[in-house]
């Protein structure tokens, strides 16, 4: 018995020293923006919303969510569109080579997402006419997430069983019947966790906007962020953190609806 | 185009500035001042002419690149603002050409030029040719805490004629428990500030000069002194804060530390003055700055042995405002730089928050207010130096820094020498062009 | 309602494991038909054969009057029942039996009507709007029918249906099913490896191994008269007692024991030849007097069959296991003689009845 | 009719959805045609671009030259290469292989058989972690790991330690692990899902210690999920360049993986095509990294 | 080998499903103890608790004369065997054994000594260099089987372990898993949801329904004297009639026939009483004439059970089930009467036997 007692006290103390770890540092985004004039310290906040009001004042600010949204849902759905498309073909139907394929990918998309491959996207997207284009931006980001999301989801589809499928195939469904009425909502919380995943990258995306956005009016929160500097390159740090707070609620309402409507979690690894 | 009528001529410029953030004053000059005014003045000469202003916020070398990326694909805006130090890499990568080449030789007779000193002028000269118009300059002193000073007996007009008057005072400072009583930027986290406000101010000092008749300067003496002094100031001496060098907020921490009477004397441009410690809108505001910050010339290592024989020295920037080659309105757009330059322009832009503008005729009537920029207008900028407009300076500049902070965590100054030279002559092309 | 027929049937897998070796059967219209064998016999390979899940490697197979060999699965008008019934989690029981009629463009209130309708006839009126997950086994179980009685299909596919439920449910099920059947009259093809189902519901059945079948009969053929000792071994809810045997003259000496020459091969032995003398414990009566011609040997397990025991006897080291009626069990222990009823033992030789 | 009439060939497939390979390759095209214009393309591009002397700037911007190798053996023959070659090697090692798989398989295991709000909310925390952008979070640390008044610090009574400065990878290491366990945990959670309860408990009937049953039940059996985890997280890791927002690579190059080297060479020093090199390095330590845990998954069976 | 007591054992899970329910057991030292019961009902649960899986809610489990309530898991001296066998996929035969050995510290060599002797007396000997991947069911329960008789524990306790075998296997596994515990004499606690493995197998056995024992018995008093109702329906691998009734007068009215009050409860039955009147069909017999005090009715259904048929007989709307020898089926639609057997029928009042 004293044993389990000694059990349980380690498992809160550990979960307990888990959560600290997990939290505090995420104590100044709480306090700061609360805070008249915040510094590096974490300090009770005197619940001050001039900073708020500063970011809403400011000019680009709020349309830099808009334009993040915009980039991160976008993306996630050509990412979580074209992916479940190609992931659910490779794992169901044998194609010689599929695996050398997706690693290889993977791969290459390491280097894409690396500083030295700013000039060739860059000069990729003027070559296209894509250069200040949110389009040209969405599918240039797509193309670097589209490898991990085909690899991860195609372990999600390979662990669903085959049998509702063929279930639908047996009462006349066509493919595509099949794919609409029976695997996507099977496998939604793989492609839920997969959209979140692609959002997630996105919105902390700063240089490839940076770069092929010229207009100020598109460019996502994360540019906007870096303007927050003085001359000098000092952050102001009322307005950082301002931002900041409000630069994060996007995201986590979207994890929190998405992993509340469609669950959120892995599945699978490699199959043997 | 389509959306215009087929004679509006649509123009944009760019800075590094934007509203709500970096340099924003600046952006709203433009912005609200500078494109109307323009437009009225194109419109009562018959042209209809439209400006666009593309702001942007970020660190110079991710600005850089950008503009870089844009040039060279043949986009980008009409009138671009870049750092004086760039001026040469761009014209070498043909991404900028001489101003009478992309708008005609009326640019050379610009009422400006003749209002703007030789030397400010020399910055945006690169093979003979002007590639663009100045838009500034500044110069870099010794700031002080007079507080400080007062409590270690230290006079309030201080103005240190050596290297080792500098020292004694720190150790004054230190005697009297000030927590950092000297600091000099050095260290590679802190990027060109330590060269412009570090490395290159005490090379001069010492007699160096980094670039001269076509070699650049390798472990000559003047650098082994220069990297001396650092050893002096970080080597355990406890005169200065040898973390600050390091950290990647270390400069910001600088600010912060100076304005919070922690740090005795700090080496630094104009731009502390201006929009630091700046009691209504600096980062780092001090209310009594003009009270307690002082400031004085740095000195040489000993008087006369400074570049050009000089007793003190400094270093100056300066950025400038270049037309895009690529302009399908290049007269148009120099006309827009040119007015942004105007005296009506620059005193307008500097009226909230007064700069060095690059014609005297405005300096003299804008800077009387201010004691600092007087002082540097005055004292400092006849005895300055400014950076060779090269394109492999920044990867020396990045060279010596890298120096300052082997320096700083403990090697000997000979070594890190001799390290600095044996890369030196990597990136220029042999040890053919470097003179030790 | 349509026969199958198939021809030559042989499917290969991309492995080179071949499933099934070129089969010929015919299940005539209406008939409930079950397919019985050990795992990996083929039996869901065949099933899904004919459903068209799976080409076929070589052969034809014909439903009704139509070769359906290149035709898609869901252009076969058969439906199956899969053995985890694919019920789709996230629709609710009438979704899931009116998808079928979706598929072919029904309306909804006609779906939706028809699916009551079916759903009441299987007793899953109450249980309409509940998803799968809140179901149990059996009731599972009789939405996966509904579904397929759904499509009004010309022949019925069920794969191992029972195997999920409840032994006692499954008895239930059998007898539901076996009427279901019986009233609609579609052809059924019944895949089990459980000897009891397939008996108790088929009207003909096949044992297959390996990819062949072994034996085609009704229910009671198969049983009584087991074509080989496969089947033999495979049939019956005790083990049919298989053991080696010579034959000496009049008689065939088994397990040390003199037994008399079953009269159906009477005159069709030889002298000396090695044979396997086949008999179920169901059919041997148990004496504990000694008798001529039985085994005779010590008692050593007892297995309660509920109004009967299993009574295994060691005779000289080899077991045999005789079925004894209530009441009259023998002590562990005791001596004890099993009697071959007349008519019921079987020979083989080389693996067949003789 | 016993002998078997030939078939015209199946004119259906084979698959459980009845895709056919023609469809498949149509479900397939338009993710690989995207990819093939905007990564395999501006990828071999890099790799090209490794083997020219390009800059961004100056000379060799406007013609640059085709030097053959020359970069590759300038690279390998930096210093500064191979101190940021080790650099992150720890960082991969310290923060994702051990960091972020430790930890995301201890949070897992934790809470394997848990439900409700404890589970929500410690995954929730984790998560946060993951998501949150990086300009945010990287801002963060930087605030709890600030010399005077950062809350770390403040909790651990050492005001005035640099922990950015005297022990910029543990820093760093320490931050990815935090913003990376998310990942692992999941997929772990997923795993643990998968081992059958019934092994876990005749160990322990055989009298396992906790220990005893990770090694001889739990790793056993997650050790596909365990391996595909691994790969990911260390090609991310590898490529990662988040830390340059906290320590810039500093102090003193101390913690410039090759990710900020990269940056720094290609972005601040102009050098892009060296900067392409040292990225084709990474891709081939990637390359290397992947076939060997693709042969430890294999090994086996 | 020890005696198990299981004293109030009350078992609540978090979500507050009681489990178990103050369950009282004894199990004398050797015996072969069966727990039967649909799903649901707590068996597994009830085994857990004895290995100390589950810790218990409250009540307490003595093993030998030990009070083992708070004690660890593997402390406990018992070992189990799991309904997948819980066999480690990545350890060969000979490791999966010697697995507790290796727990338990002993040196390699004689794990494996020990390992190689356990397998070969279950036949295991030319596998122990196999993983269990490559084994077939049969072989993988004999493997876990000999990794539990490799602790030398004091009890047995098995989770359905026969019950993802083949049919066939199955049957052979019963005879074997018997015999074997017959000769280790160690006390072993077998839980089955198949009422004719506990019935074959067990000593005595239990019959479980939500938490609680509803009948305790040895297997033959359970199948010929069930309890209660529930009981009744539970067992039999055929269902057992269970028919509402009325008491008038000297007779039974069931399914509308009139029935003789059986002798066992004559004269404790009151007039106009409702009762429900249960019988095997195993234990009626079958009249194709009319027959005074029989049920009467249509051949419905006919379901072959070996060498016996089951007849569903419809009797004014109520099925009866009649088991009839093989040889004398009636055809279907045929007019038939089923007798209960003096002594067999059993009547029920208010779902407990009377
Ligand atoms: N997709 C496949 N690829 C290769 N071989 C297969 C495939 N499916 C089944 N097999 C093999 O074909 C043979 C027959 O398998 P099948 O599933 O038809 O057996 P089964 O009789 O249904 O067995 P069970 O009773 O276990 O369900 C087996 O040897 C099996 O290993
Ligand atoms: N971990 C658990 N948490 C909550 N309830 C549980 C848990 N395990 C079992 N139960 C519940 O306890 C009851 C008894 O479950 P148990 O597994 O003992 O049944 P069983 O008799 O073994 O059934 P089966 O024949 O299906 O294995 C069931 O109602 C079940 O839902
Ligand atoms: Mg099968
Ligand atoms: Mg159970």
């Amino acid at each position: 018995m004293t044993r389990h007692i000694v059990g349980r006290i380690g498992f809160y103390t550990l979960i307990a020293l888990l959560m600290a770890f997990f939290t505090v540092p995420l104590l100044w985004l709480a306090a700061a923006p609360f805070t008249s004039d915040p510094t590096y310290e974490v300090s009770l906040p005197d619940f001050t919303f001039t900073n708020f009001q500063a970011i809403l004042e400011h000019p680009y600010a709020l349309g830099s969510l808009y334009n993040s949204l915009l980039l991160a849902v976008g993306t996630a759905v050509l990412v979580v569109l074209l992916a479940a498309l190609a992931a659910y073909a490779l794992s169901r139907v044998r194609m010689p080579g599929r695996d050398a394929l997706l690693y290889a990918l993977l791969l290459l998309s390491s280097i894409i997402t690396g500083t030295a491959a700013m000039v060739p996207l860059f000069q990729l997207a003027v070559e296209l006419n894509l250069i200040d284009s949110q389009l040209g931006l969405i599918l240039i980001l797509t193309g670097g997430l589209l490898p991990a999301a085909i690899f991860m989801l195609k372990d999600f589809m390979d662990s669903t069983p085959k049998s509702y499928e063929e279930s639908a195939r047996v009462f006349g469904a066509s493919p595509l019947q099949i794919v609409g009425h029976v695997v996507v909502p099977l496998v939604r919380p793989g492609l839920a966790t997969i959209g979140v995943w692609a959002i997630a990258n996105v919105w902390g995306n700063f240089l490839m906007p940076y770069l092929l956005l010229s207009d100020i009016e598109k460019q996502p929160g994360a540019v906007i962020m870096f303007t927050l500097y003085t001359e000098g390159g000092q952050a102001n740090l009322p307005l950082l953190s301002t931002f900041g707070l409000l630069y994060s609620v996007p995201v986590v309402l979207m994890y929190l609806f998405v992993s509340k409507k469609y669950g959120f979690r892995f599945h699978g690894g490699i199959k043997r | 185009q389509s959306s215009s009528d087929a004679d509006t001529i649509e123009l944009t410029i760019t800075q590094n500035a934007i509203a709500g953030g970096k340099n924003a004053a600046a952006a709203d000059h433009i912005a609200k001042w500078v494109i109307p005014k323009f437009e009225a003045a194109q419109k009562a000469k018959g042209k209809d002419v439209k400006v666009k202003f593309v702001p942007s916020g970020v660190d110079d070398e991710q600005y850089k690149t950008k503009l870089a990326l844009d040039l060279k694909s043949k986009k980008g805006a009409d009138v671009i603002d870049i750092d004086g130090i760039w001026a040469g890499e761009f014209a070498e990568a043909g991404y900028i050409k001489p101003l009478s080449e992309v708008a005609g030789a009326e640019t050379d007779s610009w009422e400006g030029w003749s209002q703007i000193p030789e030397a400010v002028q020399g910055l945006t000269t690169y093979n003979d040719k002007k590639y663009a118009l100045p838009i500034g300059t500044d110069g870099r002193v010794l700031y002080f805490n007079k507080t400080l000073f007062q409590k270690a007996g230290l006079p309030a007009d201080w103005q240190p004629k050596s290297w080792q008057e500098v020292i004694d005072a720190g150790n004054k400072l230190k005697t009297a428990g000030v927590p950092t009583p000297i600091q000099i930027n050095a260290g590679t986290a802190m990027g060109e500030a330590t060269s412009m406000q570090g490395v290159l101010p005490l090379l001069a000092g010492a007699g160096g000069e980094i670039f001269k008749d076509g070699k650049w300067s390798g472990a000559s003496q003047p650098l082994k002194d220069a990297l001396g002094l650092y050893q002096q100031i970080y080597g355990g001496s406890g005169l200065g804060d040898p973390k600050l060098q390091q950290e990647a907020k270390g400069r910001d921490k600088s600010f912060a530390e100076f304005a919070d009477g922690k740090i005795g004397i700090l080496m630094e441009g104009d731009y502390f003055w201006r929009g630091v410690v700046n009691p209504t809108d600096g980062v780092a505001k001090m209310a009594d700055r003009d009270q307690v910050v002082g400031f004085a010339m740095i000195p040489a290592i000993q008087p006369g042995k400074g570049i050009r024989g000089q007793d003190f020295v400094s270093m100056s920037g300066g950025a400038l405002r270049t037309i895009n080659p690529n302009s399908k309105h290049p007269k148009e757009a120099f006309e827009l730089a040119a007015f942004t330059l105007s005296p009506e322009a620059l005193k307008e832009e500097t009226k909230q928050n007064v700069r060095i503008t690059p014609r005297t005729d405005v300096n003299k009537e804008i800077l009387t207010g201010d004691p600092l920029l007087m002082f540097i207008s005055e004292k400092v900028l006849p005895l300055t130096a400014y950076r060779p407009p090269l394109a492999v300076y920044p990867q020396v500049s990045a060279a010596l820094q890298e120096a300052t902070a082997q320096v700083v965590s403990g090697k000997a100054p000979d070594q890190a020498a001799a390290d600095y030279q044996a890369k030196l002559e990597g990136l220029v092309g042999g040890a053919g062009n470097v003179a030790s | 309602m349509a026969a199958i027929e198939l021809k030559g049937l042989t499917k290969v897998y991309p492995g080179g494991v071949k499933a099934l070796d070129s089969l010929d059967l015919e299940i005539p219209d209406g008939e409930f038909f079950a397919l019985l064998g050990p795992s990996g016999c083929g039996k869901t390979t065949l099933l899904r054969t004919i459903a068209g899940l799976e080409t076929a490697t070589g052969g034809a197979i014909v439903i009704g009057d139509r070769d359906v060999t290149g035709v898609q699965p869901g252009a076969r008008d058969v439906a199956m029942v899969f053995q985890d019934y694919a019920l789709f989690p996230h629709m609710d029981v009438t979704d899931n039996i009116a998808y079928p009629l979706r598929i072919k463009k029904v309306a909804k209130a006609a779906r939706a009507e028809k699916a009551r309708e079916v759903g009441e006839r299987l007793g899953l009126a109450h249980l309409m709007d509940r998803r799968p997950g809140q179901l149990s086994g059996g009731q599972q179980q009789r939405v996966a029918l509904a579904r397929v009685m759904a499509t009004q299909a010309q022949a019925f596919l069920f794969d191992e249906p029972l195997s999920n439920l409840d032994a006692r449910l499954r008895l239930e099920a059998r007898t539901f099913l076996k009427k279901l059947q019986r009233e609609l009259g579609v052809t059924t093809v019944f895949v089990t490896h459980d000897q009891a189902e397939a008996l108790a519901m088929a009207d003909r059945m096949a044992v297959m191994e390996n990819g062949l079948i072994r034996q085609i009969g009704t229910p009671a053929e198969v049983f009584q008269r087991p074509a080989n000792t496969f089947v033999a071994s495979f049939i019956g809810s005790t083990p049919m007692n298989l053991l080696d045997g010579q034959v000496r003259g009049e008689r065939l000496e088994v397990a040390g024991c003199k037994l008399p020459v079953p009269s159906s091969v009477e005159g069709r032995l030889s002298e000396g030849e090695q044979i396997v003398y086949g008999v179920r414990p169901e059919y041997m009566t148990y004496s504990a007097e000694p008798v001529e011609g039985a085994f005779g040997g010590r008692v050593s397990i007892m297995e309660n069959l509920g109004a009967a025991h299993l009574v295994t006897l060691e005779v000289n080291d080899t077991l045999v296991q005789v079925v004894v009626p209530e009441g009259s069990e023998p002590p562990l222990g005791a001596e004890g003689f099993a009697v071959p009823k007349d008519g019921r033992a079987l020979v083989y030789r080389d693996g067949n009845v003789v | 009719m016993a002998q078997a009439t030939s078939h015209p060939k199946a004119r259906y497939s084979a698959d459980a959805a009845g895709l056919g390979t023609p469809r498949a390759a149509a479900f397939i095209a338009p993710a690989m045609a995207l990819i093939a214009v905007f990564l395999v393309f501006p990828a071999l591009w890099v790799i090209y671009l490794g083997l020219t002397n390009y800059r961004l700037t100056g000379l060799a911007a406007a013609e640059p030259q085709f030097v053959g190798l020359d970069n590759f053996v300038k690279a390998v023959s930096d210093e500064g290469f191979w101190n940021s070659a080790w650099l992150t090697v720890q960082f991969v090692l310290g923060s994702a292989v051990i960091g972020q798989v430790v930890l995301g398989f201890t949070i897992a295991w934790l809470l394997r058989d848990r439900q409700g709000p404890l589970k929500r909310v410690v995954e929730g925390l984790v998560i946060l972690a993951w998501i949150l952008p990086g300009a945010v979070v990287s801002f963060l640390w930087i605030a709890l790991l600030d010399r005077d008044g950062g809350t770390l610090n403040a909790l651990l009574g050492i005001p005035g330690f640099a922990w950015l400065l005297d022990h910029p990878m543990l820093s760093i290491i320490i931050f990815n692990t935090w913003r990376g366990t998310a990942f692992s945990m999941m997929l772990y959670g997923a795993a643990l899902g998968n081992v059958p309860p019934s092994h876990l408990e005749s160990a322990r009937l055989a009298g396992a210690s906790g220990w005893q049953q990770l090694r001889d039940v739990v790793f056993p059996h997650i050790r596909g999920h365990i391996l595909t985890n691994l790969l990911l997280i260390s090609l991310w890791t590898f490529n990662d360049f988040t830390p340059f927002l906290l320590t810039a690579g500093g102090p003193d190059h101390k913690s410039e993986v090759l990710a900020v080297h990269v940056y720094n060479v290609a972005l601040r020093g102009g050098e892009l095509g060296f900067g392409a090199a040292v990225s084709t390095i990474i891709l081939l330590i990637n390359l290397v990294v992947a076939v060997f845990y693709l042969r430890l998954l294999r090994r086996k069976s």
